[in-house]
């Protein structure tokens, strides 16, 4: 048993319900008691899609586990098939199913249906949502292009790319791929299918046709992307172009595997991104060296470190995935980085490593958005699973040009900004305009307490070395806190005097 | 009794001859399990908290459900069973008490600890009731452990909370002195208001259960006069009777009818007199009167479908109707208990079609044959009725909103014409644009 | 003498350079002392541009008062000529200079430079930024046009706009036009000038070969749209497309003015826009009826009082604007919802209105999110003045489909989600979710304590009565207090019981 | 005096053999005017209260330069004059008492109100140092009225805090004692500092100018010594030397060196013996020393051009050519009086041009040619010189930020280095881009 307070990933069959949703003419069927049935208000809700999603649920009971359950999934599954004449169908069971042993894929052939059934395994007592989407969508992929064969490409066609990766209640997927469709006919490549997003059985099995294969989101399309390309011999890119630097190495990546030239694209990114400018502008420059926290899925927290630490000159003192499919790849950023990833999906570890790095800023899932605001840091959401908030009304992508735009107004909106730091550091007894004041552009409201507990109870703060401590701003003043205790501890000083705290502020620096 | 019983599946109609006829359905049924309950369970008891042993199912209900809206760190957390958990049961209690053991060392101020079964639980059957008498030896005094379920299989939405509360029956301490006890979870604003009129008549030691602190229980004796403020708790009241008190028969106190009937019940049963009861709520009243009537005008004539939720259907169809005029089209509710719903039936009009049960596809036919004014209907539904152009009123709102009595029966309508009120004011406004344009710019 | 906290509009020559800073090849001699040079860092750091603005300063000295500061217009103006070889160039003096009398006009004329130079007026005394720039832009229109003639436009070609407004420090000019362009684009409509922004002077003489004009914003363009229609038969449209119904109007004014026919960019509306499901969306439900406070510039303020009524449901409880040049069109906005426009550039009396109304959500300028960061209120921002915060990076235009969009999630965000707000309605006593806790998605802060003073002194609050007031959750609180006071007031109450707060609650309705 | 006067416009030089060549030029100035120092003034003078006297221009500069940023009601307020003040001066005095009583009743706290003369009050002539007189014998004892002018015409940004502070010393009370008195604003922190460095030394009653507290002044007389904090403070220097006061001559507390000169110069002059002043500096100047080091690092051999701002640019460029060794192409300041740089200057290395007042365009084609490693200009320069790819600090904030004496000397730097490690970063990061792509997915 594992003791859980909240979850990133939500149950595998979750992760199924993400690709069906997104996709038209499919349908699943889930043997589930009536419970389960709270994840559609995942997709009418957080997500507002105006569709129930197209699942159907056995809603089997107690009183059904005496009798015949097998024979209500059979019944079950004839009915959704009648009433939404899917292309194709899913099933599976969901946790509680699984315990049942009712085996669905082979209830549902017998039931004899005109249209492929494709059973998924998706062991709920090990696996999670991300995975549950990757499976899903690798079945639905085999499933659709059963009986397609490897056929080399005419000459002389214009390239084109499949878009892979795109589900429901991801993070900003509805607009990713609207930018990166944008990329790809800067290159002059034409997008042939797109998938899971909306697209359907019929246009799964023309997925091999295209020359090769765009992956946004590993989590979602890196197990079918690899089957498609031993089975088709389908390349597949595997940068993620968030940030302006990945942008530019996709752009490579995929005019590469075109066989054209990048540069006019490039040209193009020069010519109209405004994050560059932004960054480098001289209002940024208190930026540099902010140490952020960031902990998402894997594809997000790698490119928000790399965002990060190359395009706004901030310090990366903390990265971590609860995505630990994807651990390997987080770990190798880490180590770019000098640092120990973080992997894990117990949210109360998260919390004890951003108390103890004391960031200046956290960019990470929903449930950072909670820590942080329980520790009284900034915060932006770099990841799912989000809030109804984050998925907005406007164009919001993370990918590509504009993409680069958004992080850059996202992730600076939440910090005081750099002339009224200034202020702050100067006058931070005035007491009208005082060090408890929230950022002069945020809402009605004051920063909570920074957690300000000393760490090691060996050491003891004098009193006028604390007044001395509160005399600096408190965005800086977690840091200075946790450098002269860290010095103190390194000198095996037990009491720490003001003489103490200008010693480790010589020492460590600003 | 283990806290799994759950109340007599069907009991026999009790004192309502000319109930109307039900519809019967079986099939999907789009309703919370009765783990949702603890959204509320785990605010209005401070001193509790609720551990589910369940998969990542459960845990990822309570946070999908509202907990991702909630910040502060919640009174509740999941046990998620795990692949080798499934294989042996004695290991799956050790695993349990480690968990236990691991949770109130970390959180030493919890005073009441329900172990909350759930599907798979359930289904592999572990036996959460004498897990919680084993760890409660280890852990009282501080700590109090008890055990019900939640799980979907046995439980809809609201029964949640009946089982819980009935798991807490056994433990109130006896009396013999006669008093009103008010059962089910109320907003703490309406707990007050409805004290205040209780002592208003003289009932100053008026009880609620849940209390805001659950390890201080109220007594429970033959004396004690059970007041259901919610319909959903048939196990609860049983559970009371089987202590020796008397379960009064009342309408719910929904609308300015439902709340005088509910009251009058509560203290006649006390031997308040009709005229004490009359002079202590009349400005009540008055004011629910006037507040109403502007609530009337706007819904009086239109037409209404409920969706089963909460239980709480038929009350809030019966003030619907009979307050506010609306025409009734079908009223669903998970599952209906006749005997504590004997005088909400009887006051309901003639025609109406009551659903017990759902087959969800089949019902939203009959919603959409119907376009009923406005569809009462759980989250899931919400946003697609709104989509096919059906106004509708989320249900959940409904259990967690202050909804009783008479100072909020004016709000209770305000959620029913809120919605109605904004399609309208949309829709005009978009009318409204085909006039010229706006003379924005002159001088 | 007029006693000035806080202004909205700058003097009448920052608006002159608000016009030439968009425009490009026009130079501006500004007879000034140094101190006026502080005006570039408005163009440079609040608006981040990357050039500075075309403005040379004589920056004449007290010492130069007794000699000649004529001779150092004459001198400057020259060396600025041979500098910047400008196609055209203004010439007029700030406050200071207005004094000394030296008529830059005429002193430039006396250079007889090889361009055209026109003098402005700006009486610095009387007039202000908004005015300032209106005139520059009617003057530098009318003298880049000397010598054209109305010629009717040839049958059957394209039609042809001209957007005329989008300068310099505007409030989102820079994607606005963007957005009208695509909305004429939709029409079949081609965009002949856009001006001030980007233009050139000989961008601006051919002005007159449109078939009508865009003005976005009035307080810039209305005076030389005007004066383009007497002139050249030129009409220009008068709705301001924020807003879909705004929009909707708009496309059918200029489909009416081109000659065509509106239904297909109307049908685009209805397929892309995504605030009408947004706003009807459930979750959306509780915005209705909310009370919202709006103040900016006149065309903002009337749109946004369209938008907040008409597509999200809200209440205005007030509305006014600092521009008294179209206060008229305020009034008549005010009419229309039944309020009395508050037209003040005085920044106090706002605030007073603003806490004599207690809103629930205010609509202003940088100013007004002062005063609602005092009162303890959400507040967006709508109109400039702004904050570089308000130059955003990200494409965030206010008009059009986009700018409907923008706008959805720029109101809501402020406020409380609506399950969460019935959350704390019914746990409002919670020790750990508590009533002083800011939205959930809002950053690590609590809102600053909501004024709650009893506006008449001759009440009084019974204690119990006080105490049953704080069990209303704090935004409606202000309302409930607003509304029990008002009836004691009007019952001749002067003590208020709990009683007297639920006849109140009875009598206002929620 | 009245409050306009201002220092000597061109004092002889002295004790300054060998100063270095001067640029003067003529032309367009770029740099605030004195009203912009009310930005820290009304800040760190907390009962005080300025009222610019000026135009809607004056008004606007103020909440550009810095004022939408600060949330609170700020402590200055302008006085706008319109068409009707400028006809008739008796009516704008008239006026001017309507403005201030409107003001006092509203701010009571209010005890030391500036009037503070613009532009166009000087060009039209308001006696304000009168209007002064007349108002303080109206509100005093509760507030003494004073006035200084900021105009644009007389001051360069910096020369408005000499203005102000000028105006206070007639105010202060005599004394025959002996003692320290440190002028020009400081951050509290640095002030702090400061203070327990001199008590360390004995100098237990070292005072400071400006106070945070403005009513409350330190006593000046024949025994003072004062010891200047920020050398544009000519005016202020002059009327104390006019009360007796002996102004010493040092460098100024910028980087190690200068803090230790500084801090020997204002301690040796009060009989510290030099020993007992090596032993109480010493922890601090090891510290900075060793805290320089990275900085040095970074910064040596890098050219540095500064454009006039403060009259900082002076001391910051001696301490970054002799601590940091960077190259100085062009030290702009907007006004250079020798006597209180004469010590600076003599620290100067060879071959360095000064320039004194401004030619902007000439100015930024000398930078564009020299294209120096790091540009020190004003906001309105800052962005146009990075866009044409040279990097800059923005000049205010060295004058906002604690940067004098040991503790700061690295923060000081660390000002210099930023922009350079930032432009590094950036550029470095574009570079790398050209890699193959990063291992983001796989298995």
């Amino acid at each position: 048993m594992r003791l859980t307070v909240w979850t990133y990933d939500g149950p595998p069959h979750v992760g199924a319900m993400r690709v069906v949703t997104a996709m038209r003419g499919v349908h699943y069927v889930l043997h589930a008691p009536q419970g389960d049935t709270y994840a559609d208000l995942l997709f009418t809700m957080i997500e507002r899609r105006d569709r129930r999603p197209p699942v159907t649920y056995t809603t089997f009971k107690a009183s059904d586990l005496g009798a015949d359950t097998a024979a209500l999934f059979k019944e079950t599954a004839r009915a959704a098939y009648e009433r939404f004449r899917p292309q194709a169908m899913i099933v599976s069971p969901s946790c509680t199913g699984e315990l049942i042993q009712d085996d669905p894929g082979g209830l549902a052939k017998a039931l004899d249906l005109p249209v492929p059934v494709i059973p998924l395994h998706l062991n709920s007592y090990q696996r999670k949502e991300n995975w549950g989407a990757a499976e899903t969508f690798h079945a639905l992929v085999r499933g659709c292009c059963r009986g397609r064969t490897y056929e080399p490409k005419p000459a002389g066609a214009r390239p084109t790319a499949n878009i892979l990766g795109p589900a429901a209640l991801g993070f900003r997927h509805r607009d990713d791929q609207v930018e990166v469709r944008r990329l790809l006919g800067l290159l002059g490549i034409d997008v042939a299918v797109t998938a899971p997003w909306e697209a359907s059985p019929a246009d799964l099995a023309r997925l091999p046709e295209a020359d090769f294969n765009v992956v946004l989101y590993p989590e979602v399309a890196d197990t079918a992307a690899k089957w498609l390309s031993r089975t088709f011999r389908q390349p597949f890119t595997r940068t993620i172009p968030i940030g302006l630097n990945a942008t530019r190495d996709f752009l490579r990546e995929a005019a590469e595997l075109a066989g054209v030239d990048p540069a006019p694209a490039l040209a193009a990114v020069e010519a109209e991104a405004r994050m560059p400018w932004y960054s480098a502008s001289v209002d940024s420059t208190y930026l540099t060296g902010k140490r952020v926290f960031i902990f998402g899925d894997a594809t997000h927290a790698i490119a928000a470190a790399r965002v990060a630490s190359e395009e706004l000159g901030f310090e990366v003192c903390g990265i971590g995935t609860y995505g630990r499919e994807f651990a390997r790849d987080v770990r190798a950023a880490a180590e770019r980085l000098s640092l120990e990833a973080l992997i894990t999906d117990d949210m109360l570890e998260v919390e004890e490593a951003i108390a103890a790095a004391r960031p200046e800023l956290v960019l990470g899932t929903q449930m950072e958005r909670h820590i942080a605001k329980r520790l009284g840091l900034p915060c932006a959401v770099i990841s799912a699973p989000v809030h109804v908030q984050d998925h907005p009304a406007r164009f919001a992508p993370q990918m590509g040009i504009e993409g680069a735009n958004v992080i850059f107004d996202t992730w600076v909106h939440p910090l005081m900004m750099g002339l009224e730091e200034h202020l702050l550091t100067m006058f931070r007894d005035d007491p009208e305009f005082h060090d408890e004041a929230a950022p002069s552009h945020l809402g009605p409201a004051a920063p909570a307490p920074v957690a300000e507990d000393t760490a090691d109870a060996a050491l003891a703060w004098a009193a006028d070395a604390e007044q001395e401590l509160k005399k600096i701003p408190f965005f800086v003043r977690g840091k200075a806190r946790r450098n002269t205790e860290r010095f103190a501890a390194d000198h095996g000083l037990s009491t720490i005097t003001i003489e103490t705290l200008y010693d480790a502020k010589a020492h460590f620096g600003r | 009794m283990t806290p799994f019983d759950r109340a007599d599946p069907a009991p026999p109609a009790t004192g309502c001859a000319d109930t109307p006829p039900v519809l019967r359905e079986r099939g999907q049924h789009a309703v919370f399990c009765g783990l949702t309950g603890i959204i509320w369970l785990h605010r209005k008891m401070r001193d509790a908290f609720f551990l589910i042993v369940g998969s990542r199912t459960c845990a990822h209900l309570m946070q999908s459900a509202a907990g991702v809206m909630i910040f502060a760190e919640p009174r509740f957390a999941t046990a998620i069973l795990e692949e080798q958990d499934l294989a042996g049961l004695a290991d799956a209690n050790d695993e349990l008490d480690r968990v236990v053991d691991r949770l109130l060392a970390r959180r030493p101020d919890v005073k009441t600890l329900f172990l909350v079964g759930s599907c798979p639980s359930e289904v592999i059957k572990i036996d959460l009731a004498r897990a919680a008498q084993r760890l409660s030896r280890r852990h009282l005094p501080t700590t109090r452990v008890l055990a019900y379920s939640g799980s979907g299989i046995e439980t809809t939405f609201t029964e949640g909370e009946d089982a819980c509360l009935a798991s807490l029956v056994p433990e109130m301490p006896a009396t013999k002195a006669g008093s009103l006890l008010v059962i089910g979870s109320l907003p703490d604003m309406v707990e007050d208001q409805f004290a205040r009129l209780f002592a208003a008549m003289g009932l100053e030691d008026t009880a609620f259960l849940p209390a805001r602190e659950a390890f201080a229980l109220p007594a429970v004796g033959p004396g004690t006069r059970v007041l259901m403020a919610q319909p959903f708790l048939a196990a609860t009241a049983k559970a009371l009777e089987d202590r020796g008190a008397v379960v009064l028969s009342a309408p719910y106190p929904f609308g300015a009818e439902g709340t005088e009937a509910w009251l009058r019940a509560g203290a006649e049963a006390l031997g308040v007199s009709p005229d004490h009861i009359t002079a202590a709520i009349a400005p009540g009243k008055a004011r629910a009167a006037k507040a109403l009537a502007s609530a009337r005008e706007k819904l009086a004539g239109r037409s209404v479908f409920f969706f089963p939720d909460s239980q709480l259907e038929i009350p809030l169809a019966r003030f619907l109707a009979r307050e506010m005029g609306m025409r009734l089209i079908e009223v669903g509710t998970p599952y209906l208990h006749r005997r504590h719903m004997a005088a909400e039936m009887a006051l309901l009009p003639d025609g109406v079609t009551l659903s017990e049960g759902q087959d969800v596809d089949r019902q939203l036919d009959r919603a959409r044959a119907a376009r009923p004014d406005l569809t009462v209907c759980g989250l899931g539904l919400a946003n697609p009725l709104e989509a096919e152009g059906l106004a509708t009123k989320w249900s959940i709102e409904l259990v967690f909103s202050p909804i009783h009595g008479f100072e909020h029966a004016a709000d209770l309508a305000e959620l029913f014409t809120r919605p109605l009120t904004r399609r309208a004011l949309l829709a005009h406004a978009q009318d409204q644009s085909t006039r010229g344009p706006e003379p924005c710019a002159s001088s």
